[in-house]
């Protein structure tokens, strides 16, 4: 799975994207595997309340379900317009 | 319906002279125009936006699909650019067209609260103090629950 | 501010590329024109405005400086035209430039308003069942109320 | 005192404006005068609740004093934008 970081997401944790391999149910669960990694991960999803999620390119839910799911990205809320 | 995201400016002028023009359906216009700012306690010497190709497009797509599927009207333009830009330079544009002013107003406000909420651009701006993002504003999430 | 009522057509490209362009303290510039109609139930070959010199100009910025005691603004324009135009010409516009959208969006719509009910033009249609004048609509009217 | 007629109030009485010379002390004592001239002046008038005026150029109510005023326009609701 294709797992993609935007804004200040993407300079904690140091890289724009990575190929995860990961058997995890929801966004929760791919989200406390990436906790469990490294510091950088744990700082970078440490409140998931100032994160949003998108899954396939659309916004989701944090309880959204990954089976069949190809892109997970992260990043703070939009700030466009 | 257009949707532009580039990375180069674009041209307000001729792209405003152009939307809707000539067409005796279209008795109103609204274009809205953001612009980089840099003022009193905030001096930004350079804002970058990132985005996220491919979401970017869909999700404003999907944004004026549904301006269209909730007001009557004749056209709609989203443009939206990403890189560095300076104080003053135009960062996006939205048009809508229709038949009567209201249709047009409300949807051109509508794409703007969706817009920048809901497409994937985030703001870092560079000043004196510093790098930092843009955080979202309470009162643009808050602006979604009136539609 | 500044506020034009001519009878030869204005260059909207122009004007909006104009509208407070290159100012950094101006984050939003909301840009409205009204175009004539001519459309189903009403085939238009003609609009005709007339207007009342003097009065025009004068009641035209009164509404101005109504809208920039009533919020913060950067910029105002206003431009409306007299005298005889063809379906999908453009009538008028209006440009408010703001910090914020919301300050740029409610001034141009409150603008509008009062131009509507306010300003001392008049259309006549000149169509397929001859000619007559447009009356004010109830809406228009009751629009005034939201200010 | 100037007394001047738009959009189809002009077209009613047939000229674009005229001198008035007057005692009336009220736009509706204007009104009460005018209509009494002759008949183009009672159709343009019949109405007043259709009709709008402005007082020295200055939207003004049917009540409105005429003491030193310059000019009167009568004219029906605006319809510009």
């Amino acid at each position: 799975m294709n797992v993609l970081y935007f804004a200040w997401v993407r300079e904690r944790i140091g890289i724009p994207r990575e190929d995860v391999v990961t058997d995890a149910a929801t966004v929760n669960d791919l989200v406390e595997e990436l906790r469990a990694r490294e510091e950088r991960y744990a700082l970078a999803f440490a409140d998931v309340s100032a994160l949003r999620v998108a899954v396939d390119q659309k916004l989701a839910d944090f309880d959204a379900p990954l089976e069949g799911v190809r892109e997970v990205a992260f990043f703070p809320p939009m700030t466009g317009g | 319906m257009r949707i532009v995201v580039q990375e180069t400016p674009f041209d307000f002028g001729a792209e405003a002279e152009a939307f809707g023009a000539g067409r005796g359906d279209l008795g109103a216009v609204v274009t809205f125009t953001g612009v980089v700012r840099s003022e009193g306690d905030r001096s930004v010497s350079v804002m970058e936006i990132e985005h996220y190709p491919g979401m970017t497009e869909a999700a404003l797509t999907e944004i004026a699909q549904e301006a269209a599927r909730r007001w009557t009207l004749g056209d709609v333009l989203v443009i939206h650019r990403y890189g560095p830009m300076k104080p003053g330079e135009r960062i996006m544009m939205v048009a809508t067209a229709s038949a009567h002013r209201k249709d047009a107003f409300e949807a051109a406000e509508f794409l703007m609260d969706y817009l920048k909420s809901r497409a994937p651009f985030w703001k870092r701006e560079v000043g004196a103090d510093g790098e930092s993002w843009v955080s979202a504003k309470d009162e643009d999430v808050a602006a979604l629950t009136r539609w």
